[in-house]
């Protein structure tokens, strides 16, 4: 189980800013992800999305507790 | 070194005030002030989200850095989040140094960064709708010039 | 544009305040305060002495030419004169500008100009006596850089 | 006639900063000056020193009259 929040465009696209779902690692969290939402699964894996896992980026896998917190990082706009 | 989210407006004055006084080795303080433009009526309100936590840390990455290169007294970076109208201050940035030089540098460096890779999704909502914006070409080269260690010397 | 030479001190804050308030159309504003600094308790007063109504004027056409080139909304150049005390800012410069990049050139070749060029005479006063001060070797090659039409670009 | 204005060192070596001199043209006022005080008379013709009269430098000479303001510019300090 994870807390999972979505930014920018990924949450205009979900429709929903802050979810908890159930998954132990991050590629479970991707495709629970992807059986609710075939579009936003598409877009989490789309060009420059990075995850972080409690506020560190990540690239590839990584378990997941019930406190872990996950983004997803649209490109940014910068400030 | 302090670096801030906020979501109300703020004044740039104040800020460059507070952090000048006292100052007694600093030779050179550089402000940057960013305004949304109101051009021409055509925008807009701008909203900022930042990821709370991991925004404030990456930025202040950013700050140490500069510090570091550009032998800085000390640096101040607040960023405005939230719905921010046309004419009022969305970032404020102060470098503090002996000489003026590492002290342009370094705010020039650190608002380049801001604005190409700081961890902000930015929404522009007018009469023709909402679109969220991504750093022009420009921004990115820019950002680039800095990224050898030391391009400009 | 405006150019101003003041005897007393001053608040870069409340300057930079009232630069930046109603602008509608600038998305940059940079400035730089210059500040005597103390060094360690070994310096000194500075006392700096202009040619009234000359000095004005070259700061002026410089504030033009960087207006001009740089395609500033406005200039804002403020400089001390007569006795300046350690810890207090000698010289307040801000440029607006749609962007940023020439917002920042600006103040910084202004900067340049006026610390290598500006028709100021300026004196250190210290237990060990008094002596007249000449830009330094940076200072001129710092504004050399400008002379060019477009050196950085 | 001219009123003379010194400034920055050149004041100090002078021991005055304003002076009334009768000269009718800026070579006039340079001789004149030199034969009040023969070192400043060489420093006004030292390397970097700028006469302004009426407040735009000339290099040459110029006609001088009673309402005519001559500095003499020592090399610039900046700000």
């Amino acid at each position: 189980m994870a807390r999972v929040l979505l930014f920018g465009p990924l949450r205009d696209l979900a429709g929903w800013r802050e979810k908890t779902v159930e998954a132990s690692s991050l590629s479970g969290l991707r495709a629970a992800l992807q059986a609710q939402d075939p579009l936003l699964g598409e877009a989490l894996s789309g060009p420059g999305v990075q995850a972080a896992v409690d506020k560190a980026i990540v690239r590839g896998e990584a378990p997941l507790t019930a406190l872990t917190e996950v983004a997803f990082l649209p490109p940014m706009s910068g400030g | 070194m302090k670096v801030v989210l906020q979501s109300g407006p703020f004044d740039p004055g104040a800020l460059l005030t507070a952090f000048t006084t006292g100052r007694r080795e600093s030779g050179a303080v550089v402000s940057f002030t960013g305004l949304a433009r109101a051009e021409g009526g055509s925008t807009d309100i701008l909203e900022l989200e930042a990821y709370e936590g991991f925004t404030e840390t990456a930025i202040l990455e950013m700050a140490e850095a500069a510090v570091k290169r550009f032998h800085l007294d000390d640096v101040l970076v607040l960023h405005r989040v939230g719905p921010i109208a046309p004419g009022e201050a969305i970032v404020f940035v102060a470098a503090a140094a002996a000489h003026r030089r590492e002290a342009f540098e370094a705010a020039d460096q650190l608002m380049d960064y801001l604005k190409s890779r700081a961890p902000f999704w930015k929404k522009s909502v007018g009469p023709g709708g909402a679109r969220w914006i991504e750093p022009t070409a420009r921004d990115k080269t820019d950002a680039e010039r800095w990224d050898q260690p030391d391009p400009l010397t």
